[in-house]
């Protein structure tokens, strides 16, 4: 018997980064979550936030968070329909689907991000 | 990776044959001997096996103790040594040039299969480790035991199997796993080849073969308390038979003294080199009557027979077929430390704590001295006279060298099984590169087996396979078990000739094709009962007792009349008697005392 | 001595339309009968037709792998008052094609583990005359791989074979990690390279269930584990 | 031919059902998320707006939950990640009852103090 030949298709890297991703995600998000839910008090409104994206150092780390986020989040959903679908063409019509969402949040999250002036 | 594709099939007239294939070596058996021979063999050469089981479950895989080589990595060894102790183990019914093979090559086959990756325990300088097995002594029987059992751990088959099958893979050995061979195409002395059963799918294959090797093990089956597995139903031995060939020393059977109760698993040897008791229903150690000094460490087949002795006078416990090995006084720790793997086993399958509680053991159907003749090449003989077969080869329990003459030492089959298998990898060889030419494969050749089938999924009698092997298994045990005599051998004949009427009258349950184990068991049942009659006619022939065949009419060896191998035929009712000489090179026959 | 009910998944190749279906037998069993021994009864005394793998009966051969009361195990080694239930599920190992009744096909078993390349690679000749050396240490790095008895317990109960078919399982890793740990072995890429697959070794996503039902207590995951290591460090050079 | 998918549940498979769910259930609010703050481009009001549609009790409950997946898949993410470094394999049902320890121990912390915040705490934390 023979077993049947794939290509390989490797996938190390990606499971790789998606560990990578989310330990990164894990200081981030609690970081993240501390912030919000915790350290601001009353309501969490456009000035309470805005104040915090406009500086540098928050926007380039809320830019790679999202990145990141998109990343492992998408990917993650591909391992699970990947898992539970193998009709050919429909596995890559999700993965345009998938990727597209990704390019298409990526572009629009990082816009608001830069676009972004407080006060202004 | 690519394996060699089925190959063409070409067709024979005849009806219900599924395909024809063709293969330069068809091997049936999977075991140590068969994929041994496999992998000597696939190099140069187009090779198949064949075998009811999924190879790695072939019954090697179960063997634990070790494999004998005089490799010297633990102390001093010799091949001398180990050749005295094989011959005189055999109480000098082995062939002493086929007896000097087995030990001068020991090291080399050890060692390849080391090379082939077998993962054998280590001693700290990193070589093969070895250990202390029954028989196996220092200095020609006058010094103490020695290390001489190259282990893996207790599972020794185990890793040399699997190994073994991996290195098949390797060399791109085609298996025909879960095929049934169910007849022997043997002509004018010519073998051509094999008719075989798909287990799985149903239908009946024809194996064209320039050469045929059978590795197809033992034969524990035909006994009710065996340490065999339930593959080993011997059924090589009685297409042999069925193809007009002769069986060698049939009457030698080894019982092994420890089997656990009712189940005949093997509780190791080692129980009692670690101090256990053996204890009769009424509470003694035993062993005093029958080996004041050596005690529960006497040599196996004398142990079997004073265990069993005891059960036979009513001395059991609670009257019954079982005496007690006891290995509490040896305290949780050591039974821990030393004895894990028994511990497991009498948990596992008896549900008995062994540290609370003592194992009820009986002795059990161990390995089949004889099987069919071969010379040390591995071609097998069909007559007095060392007369080969042509392009038929064997090795392994099924086979007949014969190395273990009356009684066989623990960790010499492993050995045999392989080395030998590897000698038949290379007598096919030096064949094939003579005879390029395909033996004619008579149109007929399915007939017989077709038949067969045929006949089991249509009859339509009164009796049950079950109840009939049953009987068999009990009628065996009983009467040409460890003990023989004239009158219930006799008994025993026309016992055997009572089932086999009965076997006419069967009716199976499942009529299907596909997986039917009902008709296999059938099959294996009719097989088994024909060479039953070879055993026992053996056994009646016998008048003397030799190692593992003890007749309590003829209680002692008798070299003048029986130093010979038996050779028996059947052909329809009747069975035909031979003998063959013993061959006796560097030791002279002596007296058997340990 | 008690009386079980035996609730036996059964399914018959040649009647596809009745499908799988549970029969009940009801048998005495004695203590210290396994559940193969109480197969044996029910096939040899009362149905024929049942049917079964079985060899060695002494959990040695990896035969008689079978969901028993939902879980994993050999029936050879399963205590069957042990389990302490009058009423004893038998179903055939989860996740592979049934060929009848208990009987599965071996062919997803074989195929992986003929995907790793399963047998020791050496550039080097061996030495004449004499073994590899291997130290005790060395040695030690094989126990927990090397007694794998192929019963297909693990991959059948793992989730993502259900899901992936090709998967290769953990059966195949746990040789493939074998012989990758092998001191010997002077391939290891060899291995490695046909696991490095979306099929392969990625697959896994630690669920365990191979370590729950592997009745010869051997971690596939484990071996998974090193096995995503070693890979990654090749890649990272 | 049927083939059974079913296997007795333990800790393993619990463990990687809760990830993926959880896992599935954050991208979802992530690509809401990203929605919700790109309102931020939009002004004050925008974004006041959409974020009062979302500042009801119910949300903020919501919220709670949200915290919770989100720490579950934090913290059995790191136990998958500290299994493929080998660590613990053999110890995995106690790494996984310690995951699930810190998580809930800090989910409730969370919990205490956003509940106060929202008043709905007969006390301060
Ligand atoms: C419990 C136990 C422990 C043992 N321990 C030791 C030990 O420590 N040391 C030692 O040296 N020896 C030991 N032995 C003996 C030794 O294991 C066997 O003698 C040896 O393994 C036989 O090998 P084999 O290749 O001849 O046959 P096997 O390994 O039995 O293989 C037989 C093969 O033939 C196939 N076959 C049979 N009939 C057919 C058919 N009709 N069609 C197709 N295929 C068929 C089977 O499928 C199988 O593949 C032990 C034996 C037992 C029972
Ligand atoms: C907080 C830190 C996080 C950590 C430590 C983390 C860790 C992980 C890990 C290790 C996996 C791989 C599981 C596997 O392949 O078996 C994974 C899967 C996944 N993660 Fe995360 N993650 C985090 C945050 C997130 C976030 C924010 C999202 C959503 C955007 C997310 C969505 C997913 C999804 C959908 C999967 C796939 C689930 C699966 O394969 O079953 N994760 N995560
Ligand atoms: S790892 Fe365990 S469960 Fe899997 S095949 Fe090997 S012995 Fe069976
Ligand atoms: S169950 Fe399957 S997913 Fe991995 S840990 Fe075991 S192989
Ligand atoms: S029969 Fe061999 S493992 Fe159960």
């Amino acid at each position: 018997m023979k077993y049947k030949e794939t290509t390989r298709s490797g996938g190390a890297l990606p499971w790789l980064f998606q560990r990578i991703s989310g330990v990164y995600l894990a200081i981030v998000l609690f970081v993240h979550v501390v912030n919000l839910h915790i350290l601001i008090d009353g309501e969490i409104g456009y000035a309470a936030i805005a104040e915090r994206v406009a500086t540098p150092l928050w926007k380039t780390i809320n830019i790679s968070f999202l990145i990141v986020a998109l990343f492992h989040g998408l990917y993650g959903l591909w391992i699970v329909l990947e898992d539970y679908i193998h009709i050919g063409w429909l596995r890559v019509l999700i993965y345009g689907v998938i990727a597209t969402i990704a390019l298409v949040f990526a572009i629009f999250g990082t816009l608001t991000m830069i676009t972004f002036q407080y006060g202004g | 990776m690519t394996l060699k594709d089925p190959e063409a099939i070409h067709d024979v007239e005849g009806v219900g044959i599924h395909s024809v294939h063709r293969h330069d070596v068809v091997i049936i058996g999977a075991g140590l001997a068969g994929m041994r021979a496999a992998v000597e063999a696939s190099g140069e050469f187009d090779v198949a096996v064949i075998s009811k089981v999924f190879p790695t479950r072939s019954h090697s895989g179960g063997a634990q103790g070790g494999i004998a080589a005089s490799l010297a990595n633990e102390e001093e060894d010799h091949w001398e040594w180990h050749m005295f102790d094989t011959i005189k183990g055999s109480d000098y019914l082995g062939d002493q040039d086929a007896i000097e093979i087995l030990v001068k090559e020991a090291p080399t086959v050890v060692r390849e299969f080391e090379h082939f990756g077998c993962p054998f325990s280590r001693t700290p300088e990193g070589r093969i480790a070895q250990r202390k097995f029954g028989g196996h002594t220092k200095d020609f029987g006058k010094g103490g035991p020695v290390l001489r059992a190259c282990y893996a751990v207790d599972r020794t088959g185990h890793a040399l199997l699997h190994t073994l099958y991996e290195i098949c893979i390797r060399n791109e050995v085609r298996f025909y796993s879960e095929f049934q061979a169910m007849s022997l195409i043997v002509r004018d002395g010519v073998c051509r080849g094999v008719v075989a059963w798909d287990i799985v799918n149903g239908g009946m294959h024809v194996f064209h073969a320039k050469t045929v090797m059978f590795g197809t093990g033992g034969y524990g089956k035909v006994f009710k308390i065996t340490s065999n597995a339930m593959a080993n139903t011997g059924d090589g031995l009685s297409l042999v038979l069925k193809a007009g060939l002769p069986l060698e020393d049939m009457e030698f059977v080894q019982f092994h003294p420890t089997g656990l109760y009712l189940q005949g698993i093997l509780v190791s040897e080692a129980v009692r080199g670690e101090g256990g008791y053996l204890i009769n229903g009424k509470g003694e150690r035993f062993m005093e009557k029958y080996a004041p000094s050596k005690m529960e460490l006497a040599p196996r087949d004398l142990v079997s027979r004073s265990i069993q002795t005891e059960i036979n006078e009513g001395r059991g416990i609670n009257g019954e077929a079982y005496v007690h090995v006891d290995i509490r006084h040896l305290g949780e720790e050591k039974i821990m430390k030393q004895l894990p793997q028994i511990h497991e086993l009498a948990w596992k399958f008896m549900h008995i704590d062994c540290i609370k509680e003592p194992i009820p053991i009986q002795p059990t159907g161990h390995y089949s001295m004889g099987g069919i003749p071969t010379n040390i090449d591995g071609e097998v003989l069909f007559d007095g006279k060392n007369t080969p077969v042509k392009g038929f080869y064997a090795a392994g329990e099924c086979a007949c060298v014969s190395v273990h003459g009356g009684n066989r030492l623990g960790t010499n089959s492993l050995l045999e099984a392989s080395l030998f298998g590897r000698r038949c990898g290379k007598s096919i060889i030096r064949f094939l590169r003579e005879n390029r030419d395909w033996p004619e494969l008579p149109a007929d050749s399915a007939k017989g087996a077709l038949d067969e089938v045929e006949w089991l999924l249509n009859t339509d009698g009164t009796e049950k396979v079950g109840e009939i092997r049953d009987d068999l298994q009990v009628l065996m045990t009983n009467k040409c078990g460890i003990f023989r005599d004239r009158a219930t051998l006799e008994e025993l004949t026309g016992d055997l000739k009572k089932l086999e009427e009965r076997y006419e009258n069967i009716k199976i349950d499942d009529k299907s094709e596909k997986f039917n184990s009902d008709l296999l068991e059938a099959s294996e049942l009719g097989h088994m009962i024909e060479f039953c009659e070879l055993i026992v006619a053996g056994a009646l022939s016998r008048e003397e007792s030799r190692g593992a065949h003890s007749r309590t009419d003829f209680p002692k060896r008798d070299d003048e009349k029986w130093l010979k191998h038996t050779l028996a035929w059947k052909k329809g009712e009747e069975i035909r008697f031979d003998y063959k000489p013993v061959t006796i090179t560097r030791f002279q026959p002596q007296e058997r005392k340990y | 001595m008690a009386m079980i009910t035996f609730k036996i998944n059964r399914y018959n190749p040649d009647d596809e339309k009745r499908g799988h279906f549970v029969q009940e037998y009801q048998i005495d069993v004695p203590k210290g009968y396994t559940l193969l021994d109480c197969l044996n009864d029910i096939k040899w005394k009362l149905d024929g037709t049942l049917t079964y793998r079985r060899s060695c009966r002494s959990g040695i051969c990896g035969s008689c792998a079978m969901t028993i009361n939902g879980v994993n195990n050999l029936a050879c080694e399963t205590q069957v008052l042990g389990l302490n239930c009058s009423t004893v599920t038998v179903e055939p190992l989860r996740g592979y094609p049934v060929v009848k009744d208990l009987a599965v096909s071996l062919d997803p078993i074989v195929r992986g583990l003929l995907a790793v390349k399963p047998y020791l690679m050496t550039k080097t000749p061996p030495p004449t005359d004499q073994e590899r050396l291997q130290s005790p240490e060395e040695r030690e790095k094989l126990d927990g791989l090397y007694e794998c008895i192929l019963c297909g317990s693990c991959t059948s109960s793992c989730p993502s074979f259900w899901a992936d078919k090709e998967y290769i399982g953990p059966h195949a890793l746990l040789k493939a990690y074998r012989f990758v740990a092998d001191s010997r072995d002077e391939c290891p890429g060899e291995h490695l390279e046909p696991i490095d697959d979306k099929h392969g070794l990625w697959r896994c996503h630690t669920i365990f269930n191979c370590v729950e039902a592997c009745p010869k207590d051997l971690n596939p995951t484990k071996a998974i584990a090193e096995l995503k290591k070693e890979l990654i460090r090749g890649k990272l050079g | 031919m049927r083939v059974i998918k079913r296997y007795r549940i333990h800790m393993g498979t619990f463990a990687w059902i809760l990830h993926r769910l959880s896992g599935l259930g954050l991208i979802s609010y992530l690509l809401l998320h990203i929605w919700v703050i790109s309102h931020l481009s939009g002004g004050e009001r925008s974004f006041d707006g959409i974020m009062h549609s979302f500042g009801s009790p119910m949300f903020k409950l919501m919220e709670i939950g949200l915290v919770g997946v989100i720490l579950f898949h934090l913290f059995n993410g790191l136990r998958v990640t500290l299994i493929d470094m080998g660590v613990m394999v053999e110890k995995q049902k106690t790494l996984f009852v310690i995951a699930v320890i810190i998580w809930l121990g800090t989910w409730f912390a969370f919990s205490a103090i956003m509940l106060s915040k929202m008043g709905l705490l007969p006390f301060t934390v």
